[in-house]
């Protein structure tokens, strides 16, 4: 065949952005992810013990790499001799269920406001900077701890103040996309045909800002899940005896310059998710061309 | 006599295409990350008035910032006009809703990477017309999307492609077959050949001539080049800070240029005369700000034959020019 | 003849293994000459001209026969040396006024630390020179200029600071890349009358990058045409209106539609196709898929033709081929 | 007895709104643990959250804007890679965490720093270097990105045209502009750090107003944390005004019409 290559083929074929490296690194995302959701959805099925059981004579056994392992618990106990494992398990829904919930609210919401703001401008508009600004002022994490404190602490208050404040990155992302996708011609042109707005957002703008939403919905995603283990660490979050990462390491603290691993495994844990998470954003914003930057 | 009654009195073929009656359109801006500072006025269409007759084309040429695309968007029902009114085909276009004023007038835009939604199958952009109409099957629709882009010089098949695996031609002849979809009477070309390259600007242009022989459409076409807008319009209006300071026949119009403005215009284009060097415009180095309309006649300060009255006087329309001097 | 001041012979440029930007172009800007490269987007011209002055994309890689300066061969020489030799005998300006200044400092700061990088000048001196050429590219008031920033300014006001500021340490070339095109007519003209000038009084030479073939006409003293990445034809501007050669050349002249010329109605000569991108590799006239006289001899090597002592062509067919078959 | 002394016997909506008023005049009312002004609290607090902040972010520009030029410079390069993933790892670590395994490494281990307190300068090396982990990924992002997109706009080719040095292009022409969303963002950055000081101020037991919130939550002492949630709104907007000013003075555009 001869060298010519067909000039709109050539435009259209893009070039791999950061090369190998790009690849593996999504793809470990990919893989960190999927499994958590996988541990999340058939936690009761593959706990080996279970995670509420206490077991107090077999309190802070050591976990499979060290000196005293037992044969039984890989990760040992907690300081009421429940199996680590398991918890860990366990803790894995707690993290995704939270995570996903909050994506889903605060997605909502923060695209809403921002779709609405950044395609009607004017006053509606300025309304929607202004609740973005009010919003940016609050501080989240002393709030969401007022609010616990005030309400009580369950899974499902929790989730639902996180997704009542994490909305900001939505909103000031849909906003500024849909300004930019609302002046090119094709939304005008989809005017002129006679399309309702509706039409208009639903058809030509959301399709467009979508990659740009994937993205900050990882970031997103992250943060949530970093927050609720936060709070329960604080205290103020999951209530015991409920597994989550965050109050694993709180309830160990008090012995963690004896037995260290008791706060490494749930962080290395929660580190490793958030990591994989972040991970699969970064790939998607390469890949998509998005961007997640206000 | 009124515009209604000729309107009543004559058949349809007397309607002027669009009507254009003191139409003005003023924006309020406001300079980016100064939130304490007041909104300014650009007065971005100034009193306009024009009629296009049906299947005419008018040329309306003017530099950047002279309000021609401001009121090819008003005449497209993309943006209200501030005072005035617009008429399409003897209708008024406010109160014409979305659906009736497709049938009437479409767009073709200035760059055909912006104009088509990178997501959707080129047969999707040229069915969307079709498609927000309503009323018509799928097979229908199927088929005269086919038929129009064989029409504009397409393959058929392209009709699967995205728009980012065309070149820039192939995608203006595909925002032409969207837009000439539903049949509409008259079309709006908003710099259709500025983003092409000479050899497919020429291609495009005689696309849109042969269409507009066989289709019986009215263009209103605006380009900031002369030499464009010679070849395909048959009357020219010249457009400066907002306001129409010329409108002739364009053999008249190039032939016999009246206003200061239009001679500096037709004076700086450069045909491919090889010896007869760069012509001195005499324009000076102050251009034109929409934000401060200086008082008089709006030309003033760049005119090289400004007289005194012509720096506090508005000067009056005489057979279509708006000049002092004319 | 008059002396060589740019040399570029058989230039290739390539960006990773799937494009070739520039295939083989060679082209000589004499001393005080205004040499137009004239072609469609994408055909390597803007590549050429950042070849030439080191500046191409990290992906960029050049190579050609010779590459000679001023005397000076180009690809001999190191970075910083060819840093120094920018801006001082060889100086650039771009098609966008509005992005090619520095938003952050004022226009005076931008024109002085030219003439103290290449000169070590004192800043009065420096500045006493911006003030005397911003006067001479035609902008009233200099001395408030200078302390203005580059968004105070229109666009055209923008380009002549431009221009200015490629003038402060008086070049031998001047390469300008559309520097008229993002311009309104009447400013163009008011621009390309400025360049004009310059060349008359100060003997510069100027490589005008464009695709407007009536700017062509009326500034250039030699033209060259490219077409993917070669120049298929080099003239006298005179020589190449009157009697041009390469049938791209003279399917571009009949695209444009001229005042007066080109009767309404009448459809515009077109030439049909889009410009390919070609891989190296590539064998044969890039111009064949779209030519009306292409032949299966096209699709090997095609002769570099003369049609006069500096007039040359890249066609398999004759010179006199022109007369023989006239223009349709 | 007491709901009345509180005014708590009111409806919520007056109760807001005699609160209200009063914080309009720096009037928070009063604790009703410490059973001190909310006021004087806050006030004898604020310093060690606000040395905490500054010494977060100090560390975090002098670590992220080397590291996002650097990144950019390679662009597409393994260094840029390497940059990027140091990024992804700050944002993935739980700041809590963090700051135990820090404990126990510099404060029992190597028994270099004080494990909890407000004493010293010491005791902010410690919360300053967690505190500076959430905000380095978003400040070497974002240097990255602003020197990546400077350094391909047309007036650094005219730069190079000019020919002028290569550190003169990278640090006058560059980071010049780079600097201007960096600097407006650090500003608010300040603003978050604040808010979030509240973890680590509890983990090293540093006595901010944070570690007064924490406390104040777990003993339903409403005035206090009221008037904490107030005060670093505040402190936010003020930031926000304060970033729009360093834009003015860093950005031409923006200082005169």
């Amino acid at each position: 065949m001869s060298a010519v290559a067909e000039p709109a083929r050539l435009a259209h074929r893009r070039r791999l952005p950061g090369g190998i490296g790009r690849w593996v690194g999504t793809g470990l995302g990919g893989v960190i992810v999927g499994a958590a959701v996988l541990v999340a959805l058939l936690a009761p099925w593959i706990v080996p013990h279970d995670p509420f059981a206490q077991d107090l004579p077999k309190r802070l056994l050591p976990p499979f790499w060290m000196d005293g392992y037992d044969g039984i618990h890989v990760f040992g106990t907690d300081q009421l001799g429940r199996d680590y494992l398991s918890r860990l398990i366990y803790g894995a829904r707690i993290s995704m269920l939270i995570g996903v919930s909050t994506v889903v609210t605060s997605g909502l919401i923060g695209i809403t406001l921002g779709v609405v703001g950044g395609y009607a401008g004017g006053r509606v508009d300025d309304a929607v900077l202004f609740a973005i600004t009010t919003r940016l002022s609050i501080p989240v994490v002393l709030v969401a701890l007022a609010v616990v404190g005030l309400f009580g602490s369950s899974l499902s208050l929790l989730a639902l103040t996180l997704g009542l404040l994490l909305w900001d990155r939505f909103a000031v992302v849909a906003r500024s996309t849909t300004m930019q996708v609302r002046q090119l011609d094709y939304v005008a042109a989809a005017w002129c045909a006679g399309c309702s707005r509706v039409h208009i957002l639903l058809r030509e703008v959301l399709p467009n800002i979508a990659s740009h939403l994937a993205v900050v919905a990882t970031l997103e995603m992250a943060l949530a899940i970093l927050l609720e283990a936060a709070l329960s660490f604080l205290g103020l979050g999951v209530p015991p005896p409920l597994p989550s990462w965050g109050l694993m390491i709180a309830e160990a603290k008090g012995y963690m310059f004896f037995t260290p691993w008791v706060i490494m495994i749930p962080g290395v844990a929660l580190f490793v998710l958030v990591f994989g998470i972040n991970l699969l954003g970064d790939g998607l914003r390469d890949l998509l061309g998005a961007r997640a930057d206000p | 006599m009124t515009a209604d009654s000729v309107a009543a009195v004559a058949p349809a073929a007397a309607t002027p295409a669009i009507d254009i009656r003191a139409v003005r359109r003023i924006f309020r801006v406001r300079d980016a990350g100064r939130v304490w500072d007041a909104d300014r006025a650009v007065v971005a269409v100034d009193d306009v008035s024009l009629t296009v007759p049906a299947g005419g084309v008018l040329g309306v040429v003017g530099e950047s910032g002279c309000g021609k695309s401001t009121l090819a968007r008003m005449i497209l029902g993309l943006l209200a006009p501030t005072a005035g009114e617009i008429r399409v085909a003897g209708r008024h276009l406010a109160t014409l809703d979305r659906r009736a004023r497709a049938a009437l007038i479409q767009p073709v835009f200035q760059d055909p990477y912006a104009s088509l939604n990178p997501r959707r199958r080129v047969g999707d952009i040229v069915a969307l017309p079709l498609v927000a109409h309503g009323q018509i099957t799928r097979r229908d629709i199927a088929a005269r999307v086919a038929e129009m882009l064989t029409r504009v010089g397409l393959a058929p098949e392209l009709a699967r492609r995205l728009p980012g695996e065309l070149s820039g031609g192939q995608r203006q002849r595909v925002a032409i077959a969207r837009a000439l979809v539903l049949k509409p009477s008259i079309v709006v070309c908003d710099e259709p050949t500025s983003a092409l390259d000479v050899s497919v600007q020429a291609q495009i242009l005689n696309l849109l001539a042969e269409l507009r022989r066989e289709l019986n459409l009215t263009y209103l076409f605006i380009s900031h080049n002369l030499a464009v807008v010679e070849h395909v319009a048959s009357e020219v209006a010249v457009m400066y800070l907002g306001r129409i300071v010329e409108r002739a026949d364009t053999e008249t119009l190039f032939r016999a240029p009246r206003h200061p403005y239009t001679k500096a215009l037709l004076a700086s284009v450069l045909t491919p005369e090889p010896g007869l060097g760069v012509p001195d415009v005499g324009l000076g180095d102050t251009l034109p700000d929409p934000t401060a309309i200086p008082a008089g006649c709006r030309f003033h300060p760049r005119c090289p034959v400004a007289l005194e009255k012509c720096r506090s006087i508005a000067p009056p329309v005489v057979d279509g020019v708006e000049c002092h001097l004319a | 003849m008059t002396e060589a001041l740019l040399e570029v012979d058989r230039l290739r440029v390539e960006f990773g293994d799937e494009v070739a930007a520039v295939r083989g172009a060679s082209l000589t800007v004499a001393r005080g000459e205004v040499h137009c490269l004239v072609g469609e987007s994408g055909c390597g011209k803007s590549v050429l001209a950042l070849a030439v002055m080191n500046l191409l994309a990290r992906r960029g890689r050049r190579a050609a026969e010779r590459l000679r300066f001023a005397g000076r061969d180009l690809l001999a020489l190191p970075d910083r040396a060819m840093a120094r030799l920018r801006g001082d005998r060889l100086a650039m300006i771009f098609q966008e006024p509005t992005t090619s200044l520095n938003p952050a400092y004022t226009v005076g700061s931008q024109m002085i630390e030219v003439l103290r990088r290449h000169r070590g000048a004192p800043r009065a001196v420096a500045r006493d020179r911006a003030v005397e050429l911003l006067g001479r590219v035609g902008i009233t008031a200099p001395g408030m200029r200078l302390g203005q920033f580059p968004h105070q300014l229109s666009g055209g006001l923008r380009q002549r600071v431009m221009i200015a500021m490629a003038l402060m340490c008086e070049p031998d070339l001047l390469i300008a890349d559309e520097p008229t095109t993002a311009l309104d007519v009447t400013v163009q003209a008011q621009i390309l009358r400025l360049l004009a000038g310059l060349q008359r009084d100060l003997g510069l030479g100027i490589l005008l990058i464009t695709h407007d073939l009536g700017l062509v006409a009326r500034v250039a003293h030699r033209v060259s045409v490219m077409y993917a990445g070669e120049i298929v034809e080099s003239a006298p501007t005179a020589a190449l209106f009157a009697a041009p050669r390469h049938p791209y050349t003279r399917g571009l002249l009949a695209c444009v539609p001229v005042p007066g010329k080109v009767r309404r109605d009448q459809p515009l000569g077109a030439i049909p196709g889009v410009v390919p991108r070609l891989m190296p590799g590539f064998q044969g006239c890039a111009f064949r898929a779209r030519c009306g006289h292409a032949a299966p001899e096209c699709a090997s090597a095609v002769p570099r033709r003369p049609a006069g002592a500096t007039h040359d062509y890249l066609c398999r067919l004759p010179a006199d081929w022109v007369r023989l078959e006239p223009a349709a | 007895m007491i709901r009345r002394a509180y005014g708590l016997d009111q409806p919520v909506i007056v109760q807001f709104g005699n609160w209200v008023a009063k914080a309009a005049v720096g009037d928070f009312g009063e604790s009703y643990f410490f059973k001190q002004r909310v006021s004087e609290l806050i006030g004898a607090r604020l310093p060690i959250t606000l040395t905490l902040g500054l010494v977060g972010l100090a560390i975090a520009a002098v670590v992220s804007i080397p590291l996002g030029v650097l990144a950019a410079v390679r662009e597409s390069t393994a260094i840029d890679r390497a940059v990027q993933v140091v990024a992804l790892i700050g944002q993935a670590m739980p700041s809590f965490w963090l700051g135990l395994i820090l404990m126990i490494v510099f404060g029992i281990k190597l028994a270099w720093l004080p494990v909890s307190g407000t004493g010293t300068w010491q005791h902010y090396v410690m919360p300053g270097i967690v505190l500076a982990f959430s905000a380095i990924p978003a400040l070497t992002r974002l240097t990255r990105s602003g020197m990546i997109q400077a350094l391909a706009s047309d007036y650094i080719r005219t730069a190079r045209a000019k020919g002028l040095s290569s550190g003169s292009i990278l640090i006058k022409h560059a980071l010049r502009n780079a600097a201007i969303p960096v600097v407006a963002i650090a500003t608010v950055q300040l603003g978050f750090m604040l808010g979030g000081s509240i973890v680590i101020e509890t983990v090293f037991a540093l006595h901010g107003v944070g570690f007064l919130a924490w406390e104040s939550i777990g003993k339903n002492d409403f005035p206090v944390v009221q008037a904490v949630v107030l005060v670093l709104a505040l402190i936010y907007v003020g930031l926000t005004l304060l970033a729009d000013m360093i834009n003015a003075v860093l950005d031409p555009r923006l200082r005169s019409a």
